[in-house]
């Protein structure tokens, strides 16, 4: 991706604008977008519900927290409320896939779309640190991070991208009302990178599994991951919770965990764009990229689908053809 | 096009070395480089594989191995030898286990993908029936003949790819394209006795007779085979043939690469048509003499033609003059 | 014979025998349970490691039943349903094509090896192709043995 | 829970390699058994009244019967629970014999995989809860597809018991193969005088509606409720104007092969197959019409008297509603010259199928019943020639697994002894007629007769053997064949050679077969639902099956399975009212999330959104639209549709059953 031109202040002054002209003009009853943590380190979602509140709202590579999540649960509450809500690229496609579902009214939606140039991965920056990072500032190329004992390292930025920042093909949102700033440039070449799974892939599936075993050992059934997912939207009513059918059994070991894994897997599957939200949510660092980016390759190599990109089209699993190029044995 | 390997066989060597020569000459002046297998060993038709099935097979592939260090095509212009040989490209081609087992036995293993080309099959693909038709300069439009393909040309369909294995026409595709008049008739694919004819000579010479018969029928000059053990039974043994039957035939039977040749402008001599023991020559002569004198004919008639028009052209210039000088009195 | 018989009620031709592998075989009503119905009519011999559940159509197969069979400790899992085309409910297979390509595809990602699983089509008609499809995808399995798996 | 387990020994067939008695045994170990016992025949009266007596005496409150495929039995047990009174849903079979006992040789694994499926029974039959049919209207409206002679005879027995039928017919008349054939065996009695009046009862019936020239385009709904489209096919003359006078077709210029002469004369491009055709109604062949092709002509527009002609007319869609559907589409003639080479092709003209000669053989045939040579036919002053020898072959395109053909076509070897007696009765008694064939199969009732006289009475030549080649030599054709009884080569020089090309499905029956989603073998014949017990349905509830559609037949068999078939329809709309099956998706709404997936997959649009009191919406199935696919099921991401008799969780426990140690 090319380097940052660092204009984030702009973008989020053209955020600001928009969330204030929507909120005074009535368009929307609240505006989620992105806030300060409770330090400098870290940007987390703020819902704004008055105009003189906008100046709350932040902008900057440390926002990576996909806000479409909310509209699945918020969408109905108060079951007339209008939402603003901003959006990256890989925001964007989520929203997208909801959208192609009719799973959010797009009548009482504004969307301010935000080109983004890459998220920094504050998981791998405060691993650095013996104890707490409280600064993170993003200059052109060079990330500046403080511990609490005022301790500063300087680091490229382009090594502390998120994974899917640095293959991301789409760093412009494909669905929103308003785009706050210019839009950045996308890379000539749109087919998709695999580059973070690759070497998973390799491996002979004896050590797969036993991989696979060991990273889902640790999950702790703490269901961050699909309530952070912005595709899954059964709640209280998943069917990992419920006893009739018993798809997943309570017990909390690695093949009830796995299996877990497995029913959200299937159930995004044509719908989640990998946007990272899970992984990001996951307390114990489960890499639940290898499971998804996998499905997205062979969809693509399946079906030439990826998902969240186009409007018009329908999600992969409510529909077929005839002629898939799959399965004619 | 890269080297192709010319595979003669034994018959090439000595009984048909008409068939070989012809052959050689004809690829020769159509421009194509090709290169004798070195150190080739029987093919192992007729008997090798009625008796052991993997030695046969092995055979046939220590050509192709051999083949494979000139190119990737193998000529073998005798169908005997090119029905062994295609049937070991095909096995081996596509059952790596078999390979394996063959190589096993080999001095050297085979690895290559040599494709095994019949004579007919080859001129037709690689030189082409249109670049051939413009190619003769000896009209041979008053030589009728009849295409005789044997047993072993066109079946099994599977193997030559020939989807009408009793009325094949490409040997008659070639003929016309050479020039000659090709006649239709319906022993294309006939038993020449071939098999029995150590044996059971009576048995052969009752199928050669009717082959021969056959032609006569049809009304044709010459047959031509592309095979020399066909070539034997119909030619070499038609005395014999007519003394057991009580027969009195006299069809001389030419080798398809020598009509090409005769075709292209080589002689009767270097064509080796001295070689057949029923003498082509006279046919072959009388055949391009009236092709001359039809020609000749032709051409008379042309110039007629043109007289005609030009005085008739005369005659109105002089009528026209006439007018004029009435129109000035 | 006597001793034959003895075996019959005892359990030593348990399914978790030695050497034994376990494969679950999920067959649509109207074509694939219908063709091993005929193989079995004409008497068409078949592995013994085989048991099958019947659903009234592919299309009512859920992946997450497949990963639930592997997880009970099942050694392979074959699916078969009506050929493209010539789904009783018309669509059922069209949709099941698509869920079970992509299981297919993501199995080796969870530690598989891609013999453990098949998904195929059998006619009622197809006695000898089922007799064929379930000897060598068992065979297939045999090969790898019984699954030591610790993910699923 | 009180399950009660039954296992059959269906005499030696399952008691032969599974030990019925020993797994009964076991089987009372397994969770809610309470009672278990072996049966020697279990589907017997004795065996049912053992089951019902069980239910009654030691109250169980679900079966499981151990026997043979459910696809054979399952009718059978739930009736005979529910004669006991417990719903005929609280049973379940468990296949010991296609699946176990028929697949396996050793006693010892075949009784332990036989007890697994049991325990597979058993704890799906754990499951299993209460179902009720529910009952839908019927509609007695009966479509039957193809007018050839299995359809009329269908059509009338129908009409003749007061149901409305409809019959589509793709050709511009009915009367199909059988209208083509001069006479028919074994009595030599005179095709058209059998057919023809049927097919004006057919037309003349007040409950019988003929759309010829008609295709099925697409067929919805279920039994007792189908939607069908069809599409009337625009035979560019108005029918209802149309007073088939055939003046269009003697005035037309242009001529057009002549399908119904299989090619062996030619018609008009305006054309009525047949004078005898039903109905009577002209239709021009676009391809060869010189009005369409060249754009000048017209003729026949002027000649018609009744100005039926209309060069604009375009295809006509319309929908019908039908309780029942009958298939009777036959079959075609096997495509001879696509296979067999070594007979030439089709490039000698003397060597014709058998179907040809039948209409050479027919007084309203090209050569009004006269055999001659089709060398010597129809050309300037050449007088057409008799044929003084005459060979038939057999079994082309039957019993020959080189052409895809391994089937016996069934009708070939009697057609061929009636076309040898006909020869040696038009031509005249010395012509020399020769029959080679593989076996003769003479099975129906005066067949071996028949076959018997055309070789002694009229001294038909039959020579055991095949025919390996046939070329022209000296104006005859030469047939080299073998005759195996002697062991040698026989040469005839034939004047004709008449192939007894076998049958095959009918074009397009395959394509057929799924618009109406029924099930067809390898060769494209529709398959019937079993071959003894339910010979004439289809695996897909109201739609029926006559005639050569399911597998060749000669007339006889075809008008029986017809008129049964008949019987089977009305057995089915004798009822105001059907059951439908309860085995069908369930909503359980309290857990559904709106997201309407099931809407989307659904290919018999059985769910709906439903308003709930607070006002919010849920999903909701259609229990009559419903088919019981289970796709909505397999979708729904929280499961909060299941489907009756194969739940979900019954799935589960089947394999969690088999597979716990």
């Amino acid at each position: 991706m090319s380097p940052a031109n660092g204009n984030y202040k702009a973008v989020e002054q053209r955020i600001r604008e928009l969330a204030r002209t929507a909120l005074e003009e009535g368009r929307v009853d609240y505006f989620i977008g992105w806030t300060a943590g409770y330090n400098e380190s870290e940007v987390i979602p703020g819902f704004v519900r008055s105009a003189d509140k906008v100046d709350d709202l932040v902008w900057n590579p440390l926002a990576a927290y996909n806000l479409t999540t909310f509209l699945k649960r918020k969408m109905p509450d108060p079951p007339q409320a209008k939402i603003g809500l901003a959006v990256k690229g890989c925001d964007s496609r989520t929203l997208v896939s909801l959208l192609q579902e009719e799973l959010v009214d797009r009548e009482r939606l504004y969307v301010v779309g935000v080109p983004c140039e890459g998220i920094v991965n504050r998981r791998a920056i405060s691993k650095m640190f013996a104890n707490e990072v409280v600064k993170i500032e993003v200059e052109g190329d060079t990330i500046t991070v403080t511990n609490q004992d005022g301790e500063t390292k300087q680091l490229a930025r382009e090594e502390y991208l998120l994974d899917h920042c640095r293959s991301c093909k789409y760093p412009n949102p494909r669905y929103f009302d308003d785009l706050a700033g210019e839009a950045v440039t996308e890379p000539e070449d749109q087919t998709p990178m695999w580059r973070e799974i690759e070497e998973f892939e390799a491996l002979p599936e004896k050590e797969k599994d036993r991989l696979m075993a060991e990273a889902f050992e640790k999950c702790i059934r703490c269901y961050a991951c699909i309530n952070a997912c912005p595709v899954c939207y059964c709640w209280d009513n998943c069917v990992c919770r419920s006893r009739q059918p018993k798809l997943v059994g309570q017990k909390v070991n690695a093949q009830e965990n796995l299996m877990f894994q497995m029913v959200h897997m299937f159930h995004v599957a044509g719908r989640c764009p990998s946007c990272g939200n899970c992984d990001r949510a996951c307390p114990v660092e489960i890499p639940l990229y290898l499971l998804h980016r996998k499905m997205n390759k062979e969809l693509k190599e399946m079906l030439d689908f990826e998902p969240g990109i186009d409007l018009e089209q329908k999600p992969v699993f409510q529909t077929f053809d005839v002629n898939d190029p799959f399965g004619q044995h | 096009m890269a080297g192709v390997a010319y595979y003669p066989g034994c018959s090439l060597r000595h009984s048909a070395i008409e068939f070989d020569r012809s052959t050689r000459i004809v690829l020769e002046s159509l421009g194509i480089d090709y290169e004798v297998v070195k150190d080739w060993t029987c093919c192992g038709a007729s008997p090798a594989h009625m008796t052991n099935h993997l030695l046969a097979q092995a055979l046939a592939t220590r050509n192709l191995r051999q083949a494979a260090k000139i190119g990737e095509e193998l000529l073998a212009p005798c169908p005997a030898c090119y029905q062994r040989e295609k049937n070991a490209e095909v096995e081996v081609h596509a059952d790596a286990d078999f390979r394996a087992e063959v190589n096993e036995i080999m001095d050297e293993p085979y690895t290559g993908e040599v494709r095994v080309w019949s004579l007919p099959e080859f001129l037709k693909e690689k030189v082409g029936l249109a670049t051939l038709a413009k190619l003769p300069t000896t009209d041979l439009s008053q030589l009728k003949v009849v295409p005789y393909y044997g047993c072993l040309l066109a079946r099994p369909t599977e193997l030559t790819g020939e989807c009408d294995t009793e009325q094949p026409m490409i040997m008659d595709q070639l003929l016309a394209a050479a020039g000659a008049d090709v006649v239709w008739w319906n022993y294309k694919t006939e038993c020449c006795g071939a098999s029995v004819g150590v044996p059971n000579k009576i048995i052969q010479q009752r199928l050669s007779e009717k082959i021969l018969s056959q032609a006569e029928e049809a009304g044709a000059d010459a047959i031509v085979a592309a095979c020399p053990l066909c070539h034997q039974n119909l030619d070499m043994r038609q005395h014999q043939l007519n003394d057991a039957m009580g027969t009195s035939h006299h069809m001389p039977v030419l080798y398809l690469t020598q009509v090409i040749g005769l075709g292209l402008g080589f002689t009767v001599k270097e064509m080796m048509l001295d070689k057949h023991l029923i003498d082509p020559t006279p046919v072959v002569e009388r055949a391009i003499a009236k092709a001359a004198e039809v020609r000749a004919e032709a051409e008379r008639k042309a110039q007629e033609a043109a007289e005609k028009a030009r005085k008739k052209a005369e005659r109105k210039k002089q009528e026209a003059k006439a007018k004029n000088v009435e129109e000035r009195e | 014979m006597a001793q034959a018989t003895e075996k019959a009620t005892g359990t030593t031709a348990s399914w978790d025998g030695e050497g034994r592998v376990k494969v679950v075989g999920i067959l649509c009503n109207w074509c694939s349970y219908a063709g091993a119905d005929g193989a079995g009519t004409a008497r068409l011999r078949q592995p013994f490691d085989f048991r099958i559940v019947r659903v009234p159509c592919t299309g009512r197969i859920d992946p997450l039943h497949i990963l639930k069979a592997f997880e009970k400790g099942a050694d392979g899992v074959l699916v078969s349903g009506c050929h493209p085309g010539d789904c009783h409910y018309a669509e059922g297979n069209y949709y099941a094509r698509r869920k079970l390509e992509l299981l297919e595809r993501m199995l080796p990602q969870l530690g598989f090896e891609p013999e453990r699983f098949k998904y195929t089509w059998v006619s009622a008609s197809e006695a000898q192709r089922w007799q064929q499809v379930v000897t060598e995808f068992i065979k297939g399995v045999e090969k790898l043995g019984p699954r030591e798996g610790r993910a699923l | 829970m009180r399950i009660g387990v039954f296992v059959c020994h269906c005499g030696t067939n399952i008691a032969a390699t599974v030990d019925s008695e020993g797994i009964a045994a076991r089987a009372g170990e397994l969770k809610g058994v309470v009672h278990t016992e072996d049966i020697i025949y279990t589907c017997s009266e004795p065996g049912q009244q053992a089951i019902q007596q069980a239910i009654r005496e030691k109250n169980l409150d679900r079966v499981v019967v151990a026997a043979c495929s459910p696809h054979m039995h399952e009718v059978t047990f739930r009736r005979t629970v529910e004669g006991a009174g417990l719903n005929p849903y609280l049973f379940e079979m468990a296949n010991i014999r296609e699946h176990c006992s028929w697949i396996h040789a050793d006693k010892p694994e075949g009784s332990e995989k036989a007890y697994d499926l049991i325990k597979m029974a058993v704890a799906k039959v754990r499951d299993l809860e209460p179902l009720y049919a529910n009952e839908v209207e019927v509609n007695k409206d009966v479509l039957v597809i193809g007018g050839g002679v299995a359809g009329i005879q269908t059509a009338l027995d129908l009409a003749e018991a007061g149901l409305k039928v409809t019959v589509v017919e793709k050709e511009t008349t009915i009367g199909g193969t059988m209208a083509q054939l001069d006479k028919t065996f074994p009595t030599i009695d005179c095709s058209a005088c059998i057919l023809t009046p049927r097919m004006v009862d057919c037309a003349q019936h007040e409950n019988i509606e003929i759309m010829a020239y008609s295709e099925v385009d697409r067929v919805q709904g279920y039994v007792g409720n189908f939607t069908v489209d069809i599409r009337k096919k625009a035979s560019m003359v108005d029918w209802d104007k149309c007073i088939g006078c055939e003046l269009c077709q003697q005035k037309c210029p242009a001529k057009a092969p002549d399908a119904f002469n299989e090619g062996i004369a030619t018609t008009k491009a305006i054309y009525i197959p047949f004078p005898q055709a039903v109905p009577k109604r002209a239709a021009i062949q676009v391809d060869y019409c010189r009005w369409f092709q060249e754009g000048k002509c017209r003729v026949c527009e002027r000649v018609c008297p009744a100005d039926a002609i209309d060069y604009e007319q375009q295809d006509e869609y319309m929908q019908k509603e039908f309780g029942a559907i009958v298939v009777a589409t036959g079959q075609d003639v096997f495509p001879w010259e696509e296979y067999y080479h070594e007979y030439g092709s089709g490039r000698i003209p003397d060597v014709i199928s058998g179907l040809q000669y039948e209409r050479m053989l027919n007084a309203s045939g090209p050569t009004h019943g006269h055999v001659v040579r089709p060398s010597t036919m129809g050309q300037k002053d050449v007088e057409p020639e008799e044929p003084k020898t005459v060979v038939f072959i057999q079994c082309i395109g039957s019993r020959d697994e080189s052409v895809g053909r391994p089937y016996c076509s069934n009708v070939c070897c009697m057609y061929t002894a009636k076309q040898a007696i006909l020869t040696k009765d038009h031509v005249g008694m010395e012509t020399e007629v020769y029959v080679f064939y593989i076996d003769i199969r003479a099975f129906g009732k005066g067949y071996e007769e028949f076959v018997k006289r055309a070789q002694t009475e009229f001294g038909v030549k039959y020579v055991r053997g095949r025919v390996s080649k046939l070329y022209e030599e000296r104006g005859k054709v030469k047939v080299r064949g073998m005759d195996t009884l002697l062991g040698k080569q026989v040469e005839i020089d034939a004047d004709l050679v008449v192939l007894a090309s076998g049958i095959t499905a009918a074009d397009g029956a395959s394509e057929l077969a799924q618009r109406l989603n029924i099930s067809y073998d390898q060769y494209g014949f529709f398959k019937e639902s079993h071959p003894k017990l339910r010979p004439l349905e289809t695996n897909t509830a109201g739609i029926f099956l006559a005639g050569a559609c399911q597998a060749p037949k000669d007339i006889p068999t075809t008008v029986a399975q017809a008129s049964g078939t008949a019987a089977k329809v009305l057995g089915l709309l004798a009822k105001d009212k059907l059951k439908t099956s309860p085995m069908i998706a369930r909503v359980d709404q309290s857990r559904c999330v709106s997201c309407w997936k099931c809407i989307e997959v659904c290919p018999f649009g059985a769910p709906e959104k439903e308003e709930l009191r607070d006002g919010s919406y849920k999903s909701h199935i259609i229990e009559t639209v419903c088919q019981g696919c289970g796709i909505c099921v397999a979708t729904c991401p929280v499961n909060c549709i299941d489907l009756k008799g194969f739940g979900t969780q019954s799935v589960l426990d089947q394999i969690e059953e088999v597979l716990l140690t």
